[in-house]
């Protein structure tokens, strides 16, 4: 096993540069590279998250301007060439590609991961920016996930075919059925807009006077905000793995040692979490590691917008579509590694919830 | 004296696939303080299903009617919580097939010491004491060093000894007691009954023995109920029944015994198979890091070799390895030194070249349930072997599988069933057909008859004979059951600790054994 | 085909669960009218009757001319013009006072001489998802009209839900397919073989889990332009991996159990034990999983569709419907639409698997 | 020795400013406007910069707020600016250089005095560091800059840059504190969260990243008593907050998050405005008339490919789209056509052209598109209330036949190659998908084989330009929705925008290289008054609206903006500004009375 988990340590070093080998590949094909976006947001353009946002309708943009007095000239000059052979240089694209490869991945191997395109702040802190958000949804859309979805799973399963299973089920499917975006919009409609009830707040993960708050009253203000994304970015979630405990359940409830911890005379509960739990419970233990790093990074853009918050999954979205490279090569990196060893851990996992599985190769 | 358990008119009906399934008949019968009341009957004749509705442990697809009372208590339709008090503290089980009820994920230690802790709230080193006193008592080794383990680093009869360790922690009213003794070698086996007669004498323990071992029943049942076909067909004191039988069934199963001696090998048979000094070690392995700290020697450098229509038994106390070797051989764990299969070292063959081999070499496992999938029927898991190596020409699947299930005894109407609807005995005997159903020309069979009847065990000895004589099978024969071994077996090799302590043909280890612990096992099996 | 017995049984459990017995009728029912969604909702007439002779404008194209008309491109049969020349038989008076002419050429006469009478029929729901509708403000809410009420672009919304459901169904059926036939077999293959396999295989699909799927849906689309197909492909060259990590946990634990021990001793071949003994032992996942993999397949094209990535916005999507409701909630019925579909399709779904899964339990039994 | 002209203000075409020198306050302000009280507005997205002179990063709003210029405009005319930190400025007739006389008692924030080395050090900055834009017009026009005194500077401009401009150029350019710069060894191209120091009216009084940015006015503010800063300047406080969704910013307004909204989609105009707030009168929903140039908002086609080089082509596929069934079934009747690229305003063109206008025009008779010369300024098509207009329909459809795009047996239109008359609408944003597709549907019915393609915006940049590397992917669309934003004043830009020099260039989106429009862009270009100017731009608009590249969209010609009840503004504004920062002001008894309501927290 200790030779098993070496060998998979060092399989994340080849992996790893396997997907940035792809990956940069990949960008070399991807229409539009970053220099466009720079143009575009000289012509005021190059929002890349407009479509989502929704707003206006064309008919004449009236923001508060950003503040740059870019379009008080540019709309009357030119872009002369040489600004984009500057800007080239600038973004390191007057190398060619292998060098540019190289570099970049002796820096990453050294953890440099360099500083976004469009802003001066290395990926690092940009990323670290963004956790608080990201962290908070993850973790708690998670733990709200399973502390729900695996006791009810499990009454399911005992009851099944019964009136209370069918109604959950209803329920939960229910709740996956509303697209998330829309639920989410309709709970700041009803209990933080301005025409129902004011009960939680709009926006953002703290109040103003979050510094003079007491602990207690910090942790109430924390939850406080992110009850709504966090229950709008649960909803879903309940029923692929109230399902998933019920199923798993179901196979194991009727096998023979739970006869035996039956006969034992243990309650009902111990029997279930005691003994069933275990054995019906590897996919969805397993799962866990998995699940949360892809809420944490994949699942949030909607809500974060929806909700004003400025996590990773909004990051990440934007810099894919600005082409902020050194953001999306980074986060891939740094992503990539803590999914290469999470994928470790959940197999570790899996022996440790189950000690018979192995993972040497079997002969016929 | 006080009515312990009082069964009357019970019976048992299961939904199966839309039809109604009636498994035992209005059966009636009393368990008084301290007795001893012993099922004997056919194999499927009801006696598991009837001992598990005593605490309505049945699957939901069972309908019980009737009644059953416990010290006056009705337990037919009893509340949950009632029930719950009941099991494990005043009535405890040991399930038939040890295999497959344990937890698998639990070790030992957790398993017990459930047990301890829900009736009486023993924990730490007390319960650690308690424990190991119980595994020392059911007769296992370093029972210390034991409790880490997990189920399946234990051998069959090591399972089924911490069934009984189980069993019997609280200290129980009521023992019902599932042929608690079938993987266990004669020397445990007295150990345990002597235990149980023990407890019977000290506390008055009162026991539901449910066996197909007549001697065994004989020797410490004091009342016997013997079945057939969901009902009782006779009941009384061991004596009468024993000395005057009255029903016909009892008769015949009093009478069959398997008897015989294996017909003579053929001069100039060729050697089927053969090993030179195999070995199978088991890592243990301790911590997250699961080092490896050290080895189970299951198997210890055997050597054996069987000719055509010849039959090797294999004997020795439970744990010594016999399973170990008999996988080893079959190629299905790793096991070091050659094989040597028709002249030919299988030991380094890939799973693909060995395939084609395993029609020629069959398996009956000793865990019959564990053996078949869950999902399959007993027609498909019998005819699987067909798909995979041909049907004989000119026949047809379901036909060849009515055939082979009529051989061993069983109702080819129940081939659509799944396995966990039959009952101990008819599981095994599904195995058997399974492996039979092949013509292999090399059987391994491991405990193929511990949870059949006698009559049944007859029949299939007969089956087993006459298959050899017709197409010169060779046979692995692993059994506790000395009797049978000594009416299958041309040689017997005699297994301890993982090594071959002694081998010979069945006449001279059954008549005339060489070391001391040959001759122990002898004198338990015959002795008593 | 004779069903074996085992199948025979399984089928009998499924019958026993009323519910999911129910559902996939209702499902069948469903998707099998979607698949006549031309027919059901479109914008050009069943059966046209035009002086005497008959047209089917659903599957043939006619010029506007074949009605007497002066376009040479399709006759757009919703204008009252077309269709005060269908009725009337060619009168060119048609095309200054249509309305007026059909009333006046309703009692079979039109300014003295006998009209030729022609007739149409139409579909229940006389748009196509595609249809511009002259409704005032959009979205409209429904009314007698648009029983659904009109989408933001004016568009009919039973419409769009009919030709939307067969789309996505049709997606979500082919990626889910493909990619759980694709996922667990991978799944399976790692956790059956373990070893090297396991290894490589595990790498490939991390290096695979890394790549961006957004830039391959660009880069694709760039190269080979919008397509349901293109969809299809990226979607389940995305999707397959979701079920390998269950998959293949179930097959790592399941292989050490005993009766895979002796289907290996009877010889049986590996894929064999992998798909016949193991995969309907460590289906759990699967079974359960796969509603919501065909829902979220559904789902994932709906935000792709969200995020602009998705089918042209012509296209009938929900995810494109939901989108609006978003940005419409002064349009609630547009909402409403959107989750109401997706629920019965979901729940549908759910039930039907359900069943499935009891149809494979042998333990279970029915009242 | 040339004359040396020494004013106030500038104006572009030397007339006479509309203040004279003595002027008191602005004509549209009120001089007795109560200081006080807070206005907070909502924007989009996220920010993480102070610094809004660099393209990284994102700035704050109102972020430049804090640095003042030496000159400004005024919101009621065009083409004139201001002294403000300068006293007066001297320039000579030709506008070679201009020296600016500045205000001694112009002090920064922080209480230094701004002297003429400051400037002198951020003009430096600005070339060197600033924004591209800064540093192309700095490098075209500025030649040197000289401190002459403390608070006497002097810029030299080359001699090739228009003269119409350059002081305007030089005046615009904002003043930092050099001291500031070096003390904190800050540079101009990087992003920071510090605001740095400006002279201006407001500072920074606190920011919640993501969440708010709010400004106080400066009490101290050196210029709060010149003429020009009179009755501006008013609140208090100003807070601008943050939403990541539309939706959650209209929350935010409806529960009182923030008092002052600019609506900008039609739709939440016509329909959400009916909550509580709105019901009980605290907010008040205003459409005010403004006098800004439309955007000129157009589908743009490439004249580059060969089946938009026929004009016939070009009016069909105009003719196809239904503004007014687009403006009542999309927009709810809020939005007006645009006909001219000057649109509301004196500089669109009306009627035959007049004399002068026919004095430009007529040199150029054989190079015009037919109409110019005899007929009124081409209009967008009318369209009935159907959306799909059959006389529309009919008229395209002829075009469509005469240019040889005849209808094949499948009701598409091929020409004689066999070549079906395909047509690609490329965008990035979503919101058109809903006027693109009726257009589309409507351009399908005429038999043209018509798609939307929607692509993300970096791909969208790369495709509407051209491309150094691979020619044949530059300008690579068919038909686009982009912006001609031409101006009261025209200058240089005018050859980007429409002339063959820009042909390359990402602003001459059509591709247009046309002799005519040169010739009266040049025209434009070197007029001398703004009466010369007027003519020859009615005159280039003609041209340009004849050769029909483009379909006019649409523009609204008013401010919408929705508001709690407590502010209030000069009545009428002035045409070139809402102002709401500025020049409106808080009334704090209607103020007190919604708080008493409970309508604000
Ligand atoms: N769940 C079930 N569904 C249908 N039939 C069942 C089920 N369980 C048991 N049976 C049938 O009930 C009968 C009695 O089974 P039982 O297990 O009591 O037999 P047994 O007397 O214990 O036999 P053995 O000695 O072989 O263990 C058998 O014929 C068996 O096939
Ligand atoms: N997977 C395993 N890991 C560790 N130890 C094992 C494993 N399997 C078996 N053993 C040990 O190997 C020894 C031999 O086991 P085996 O199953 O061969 O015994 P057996 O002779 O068949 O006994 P029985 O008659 O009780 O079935 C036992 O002590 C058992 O605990
Ligand atoms: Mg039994
Ligand atoms: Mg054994």
């Amino acid at each position: 096993m200790g030779a098993y988990i070496l060998r998979r340590l060092l399989l994340v070093i080849p992996t790893l540069i396997g997907i940035m080998v792809v990956n940069f590949t990949l960008t070399q094909f991807v229409p539009g590279g970053p220099i466009e976006q720079v143009l575009a947001q000289i012509q005021g353009e190059g929002d890349v998250l407009r479509g989502i946002t929704g707003g206006g309708d064309g008919g004449q943009a009236e923001e508060i301007s950003g503040g740059g007095a870019s379009d008080k000239y540019v709309g009357a000059r030119g872009l002369p060439p040489e600004f984009i052979k500057e800007l080239e240089a600038q973004f390191g694209f007057d190398k060619p590609p292998l060098e540019r490869f190289l570099n970049m991945m002796w820096n990453y191997l050294r953890f440099d991961f360099g500083e976004s395109y469009f802003r001066s702040i290395s990926v690092v802190d940009l990323v670290i920016e963004k956790m608080p958000v990201s962290i908070s949804l993850g973790l708690w859309s998670t733990l709200l996930a399973y502390a729900v979805s695996i006791p009810l799973g499990i009454r399911k399963a005992v009851r099944d075919g019964t009136p209370f299973d069918t109604w959950t089920s209803g329920a939960i499917i229910v709740g996956y059925a509303i697209p998330g975006f829309l639920f989410a919009v309709m709970l700041i409609v009803l209990f933080a807009g301005g025409s129902y009830w004011r009960i939680f707040p709009l926006r953002g993960l703290t109040s103003d006077n979050w510094e003079d708050l007491t602990l207690i009253g910090k942790a109430i203000d924390y939850f406080w905000h992110i009850a709504l994304p966090v229950f709008a970015s649960t909803i879903s979630g309940f029923a692929t793995l109230t399902l998933l405990t019920k199923n798993s359940f179901l196979d194991e409830i009727n096998k023979q040692y739970v006869l035996t911890a039956r006969a034992k005379g243990l309650t009902e509960g111990r029997v279930l979490y005691g003994h069933v739990f275990r054995n019906a419970m590897l996919i969805v233990i397993a799962g866990f590691p998995a699940l949360f790093l892809a809420v944490l990074f994949g699942g949030g853009l909607l809500i974060e917008i929806i909700f004003s918050l400025d996590g990773l999954g909004r990051m990440g979205y934007e810099a894919a579509l600005q082409r902020d490279y050194p953001v999306v090569f980074g986060t891939l990196y740094a992503f990539g590694l803590m999914g290469l060893v999470i994928g470790i851990v959940s197999d570790m996992m899996y022996v440790f919830v189950d000690p018979r599985i192995d993972f040497e190769r079997r002969v016929g | 004296m006080t009515e312990v358990l009082k069964v009357r008119d019970l019976s048992v009906r299961f939904r199966q696939d839309g039809r109604m399934i009636e498994a035992v008949k209005g059966v009636s019968f009393v368990i008084r303080k301290g007795e001893t009341v012993a099922l004997v009957g056919e194999s499927g004749s009801g006696k598991s299903v009837t001992a598990l509705s005593t605490v309505d442990l049945l699957s939901g697809s069972a309908t019980i009617s009737g009644s059953i009372t416990y010290l006056g208590q009705e337990m037919v339709g009893a509340p949950e919580p009632l029930l719950r008090k009941v099991r494990g503290n005043d009535i405890s089980f040991i399930f038939q097939e040890p295999m497959t009820s344990l937890n698998p994920l639990h070790t030992l230690e957790k398993q017990i010491g459930e047990s301890l802790l829900l009736h009486q709230g023993l924990s730490g080193a007390p319960a650690e004491a308690r424990m190991i006193k119980l595994l020392d008592e059911v007769g296992i080794d370093n029972p210390e060093s034991r409790l880490k383990d997990y189920p399946h680093q234990l051998s069959g009869g090591q399972r089924q000894r911490v069934m009984i360790a189980m069993a019997l922690a609280n200290g129980p009213e009521l023992l019902i007691a599932d042929e608690p003794t079938t993987a266990l070698d004669v020397t445990i086996q007295a150990q345990i009954l002597e235990l149980l007669a023990d407890l019977k004498r000290k506390e008055g323990l009162s026991l539901l023995f449910i066996s197909h071992d007549l001697n065994i029943v004989r020797r410490i049942a004091d009342r016997v109920c013997v079945m057939q076909g969901g009902e009782i067909v006779e009941q009384g004191p061991v004596a009468d029944i024993f000395a005057s039988p009255q029903h016909p069934y009892t008769r015949k199963l009093l009478a069959a015994e398997p008897k015989g001696r294996p017909d003579p090998v053929p001069e100039g048979a060729e050697e089927i198979i053969r090993t030179e000094g195999l070995r199978v070690w088991f890592p243990i392995q301790r911590g997250f890091l699961r080092r490896t700290v050290g080895h189970v020697k299951a198997v210890n450098d055997a050597t054996i070799s069987v000719r055509a229509g010849e039959t090797l038994g294999i004997v020795g106390e439970s744990g010594s390895g016999k399973t170990t070797l008999a996988l080893g051989i079959m190629r299905l764990i790793q096991a070091d030194g050659p094989v040597i299969y028709q002249g030919r070292d299988i030991s380094g063959w890939k799973a693909g070249e060995l395939r084609r081999l395993r029609r020629d070499m069959q398996i009956v496992f000793q865990d019959p349930f564990g053996s078949l999938s869950p999902r399959m029927t007993a027609e498909e898991i019998i005819a699987e072997g067909l798909g995979v190596h041909g049907v004989e020409p000119g026949r047809n699947r379901t036909e060849m599988v009515a055939e082979i299930m009529s051989e061993v005894g069983l109702d080819p109407a129940t081939m659509g069933r799944y396995p966990h609807e039959f009952s101990g005995g008819q599981r095994q005997r599904i195995a058997i057909a399974r492996a039979m159903i092949l013509r292999p020309k090399v059987v391994v069979l491991d405990e193929p008859t511990s949870a059949l009847d006698m009559t049944v065990q007859v029949q299939i000895v007969e089956l087993l004979r006459a298959l050899q004589r017709k197409y010169g099978l060779a046979y692995l024969f692993i059994s506790h059951d000395l009797r049978v071994v000594r009416a299958l077996s041309h040689k017997i090799i005699v297994m301890r600790r993982g090594d071959i302590v002694e081998s010979g043909t069945g006449d001279k280890i059954f008549e005339r054994p060489e070391t001391e612990y040959t001759r122990e096992l002898m004198a338990a099996a015959f002795g008593g | 085909m004779r069903l074996s017995p085992l199948n025979q049984r399984r089928w009998r459990n499924f019958k026993a669960n009323r519910r999911a017995f129910w559902s996939l009728w209702i499902f069948a029912a469903l998707f099998g009218l979607s698949l006549f969604a031309e027919v059901l909702a479109n914008d050009k007439p069943i059966v046209v009757n035009y002086r005497g002779d008959l047209f089917f404008p659903i599957y043939k194209f006619y010029p506007e001319t074949a009605f007497g008309g002066d376009f040479r491109t399709e006759a757009i049969y919703r204008d009252p013009e077309v269709q005060c020349l269908i009725r009337t038989g060619g009168i060119v008076d048609c095309f200054d006072d249509p309305e007026g002419v059909m009333e006046d050429a309703a009692d079979g006469e039109f300014a003295g001489e006998t009209v030729e009478a022609g007739w149409m029929i139409w579909p229940p729901v006389p748009y196509s998802y595609n249809t511009i509708n002259n409704v005032g403000t959009a979205p409209s809410a429904p009314d007698g009209d648009h029983w659904l009420g009109t989408d933001d672009t004016t568009r009919d919304v039973l419409a769009r839900i009919i030709y939307g459901f067969r789309l996505s169904i049709l997606f979500a059926i082919i990626v889910s397919v493909g990619a759980s036939v694709l996922g667990i077999m991978a799944g399976a293959v790692q956790g059956y073989f373990g070893g090297r396999t396991d290894l490589i295989f595990q790498r490939v699909i991390e290096i695979w889990g890394g790549t961006p799927s957004l830039y391959i849906i660009i880069i694709l689309f760039a190269i080979l332009g919008r397509s349901f197909w293109l969809l299809v492909a990226v979607s389940i060259l995305f999707g397959w991996p979701a079920l390998v990590g269950v998959v293949r946990a179930e097959f790592l634990r399941a292989r050490n159990f005993e009766y895979v021990r002796a289907a290996r001793a009877l010889g049986v071949p590996d894929r064999v034990i992998m798909f016949r003994h193991i995969l309907p032992n460590a289906m759990v996942a699967t079974v359960t999983l796969l509603p919501f993999i065909v829902t979220g397949a559904i789902g994932g094209l709906a935000s792709l569709d969200f995020l602009g990535f998705g089918l042209p916005s012509s296209a009938p999507s929900l995810g494109e419907l939901s989108l609006q409701a978003k940005q419409n909630l002064q349009a609630p019925w547009l909402g409403f639409t959107a989750f109401f579909t997706f629920a019965i399709m979901l729940s549908l779904l759910v039930f039907i698997f359900e069943g499935v899964r009891d149809a494979f339990d042998p333990r279970k039994t029915f009242q | 020795e040339e004359a040396i002209i020494t004013s106030h203000a500038i104006t572009t075409f030397g007339d006479a400013p509309k203040y004279p020198a003595d002027f008191k306050y602005l004509d549209y302000v009120n001089p007795d406007a109560p200081k006080g009280g807070e206005i907070s507005e909502a924007t989009f997205g996220t920010f993480d910069s102070f610094n809004p002179y660099t393209q990284k990063g994102r700035a704050a709003a109102l972020s430049n707020s804090a640095y003042e210029e030496m000159m400004v405009g005024t919101a009621d005319e065009i083409g004139a600016m201001y002294c403000l930190i300068c006293e007066t400025i001297e320039y000579p007739e030709d506008k070679s250089w201009v020296i600016f006389n500045m205000r001694p008692e112009a002090r920064f924030s922080d209480g230094s005095p701004l002297t003429a080395a400051d400037v002198e050090y951020t003009y430096a900055l600005f070339r060197d560091e600033g924004l591209i834009s800064f540093r192309t017009v700095l490098a075209e026009y500025v030649d040197s800059v000289e401190v002459l005194g403390e608070h006497r500077i002097k810029y030299m401009f080359k001699p090739e840059s228009a003269a119409r401009e350059r002081i305007q150029i030089a005046g615009g350019l904002p003043v930092m504190s050099k001291a500031w710069f070096e003390r904190t060894g800050a540079k101009l191209d990087e992003s920071r969260m510090e605001p740095g120091i400006g002279s201006g009216p407001y500072v920074l009084e606190s920011y919640d990243v993501n969440q708010r940015v709010v400004y106080k006015r400066n009490p101290d503010y050196w210029g709060k008593d010149l003429p020009i800063n009179i009755g501006q300047n008013n609140f208090d406080r100003i807070r601008i907050e943050y939403f990541g969704d539309a939706t959650a910013a209209l929350e935010g307004l409806k529960a009182g998050a923030y008092t002052f909204r600019n609506e900008n989609s039609s739709k939440n105009w016509a329909t959400s405005y009916n909550f509580p707030a709105v019901d009980r009168g605290w907010l008040v929903k205003r459409e005010l008339k403004h006098g800004n140039i439309a955007t000129g908002q157009s589908f743009v086609m490439n004249l580059r490919r060969e089946k938009f080089q026929d004009p016939r082509v070009r009016e069909a596929i105009g003719l196809m789209f239904n503004f007014e069934w687009s403006n009542e079934s999309l927009f709810y009747g809020l939005y007006k056509r645009i006909n001219s690229f000057w649109e509301n305003s004196e500089l669109a063109p009306e009627g035959l052209p007049s004399p002068e206008e026919l004095a430009l025009l007529e040199p150029l008779r054989d190079q015009l598109p037919a109409g110019v010369l005899d007929q009124e300024p081409v209009m967008a098509p009318v369209s009935g209330n159907r959306q799909l207009d059959r006389k529309n329909l009919r008229k395209a459809a002829a075009l469509l036949e005469e240019a040889g795009w005849i209808v094949g047996d499948d009701g598409m239109r091929r020409n004689a190659r066999g070549e079906k008359l395909s047509i690609e609408f490329l965008e990035d944003d979503p919101a058109f998908d809903r006027v693109v597709n009726p257009f589309i549907e409507n351009l399908r019915a005429l038999g043209v084989d018509a798609s939307l393609s929607r692509v993300d915006p970096a791909q969208y940049t790369k495709r509407v330009r051209s491309d150094s590397v691979n020619a044949a992917a530059s300008f690579d669309f068919d038909i686009i929705t982009d912006q001609f934003p031409t101006g009261y004043e025209p200058g240089a830009g005018l050859k980007q925008y429409f002339g063959s020099a820009g042909l390359t260039d990402v602003f001459n989106t059509m591709g247009l290289g046309d002799p005519a429009v040169d010739a009266l862009i040049e025209k434009v270009i070197t007029a001398q008054s703004k009466e010369e100017m007027h003519v020859a731009v009615k005159a280039l608009d003609r041209v340009l609206r004849a050769i029909r590249f483009w379909v006019p969209q649409w523009f609204k010609d008013s401010h919408t903006v929705a508001y709690y009840d407590m502010y209030e503004h000069p009545d009428p504004l002035p045409p070139y500004a809402l102002g709401e920062l500025s020049f409106w002001w808080y009334n704090a008894d209607k103020a007190a009375a919604l708080r008493a309501a409970g309508a604000l927290n």
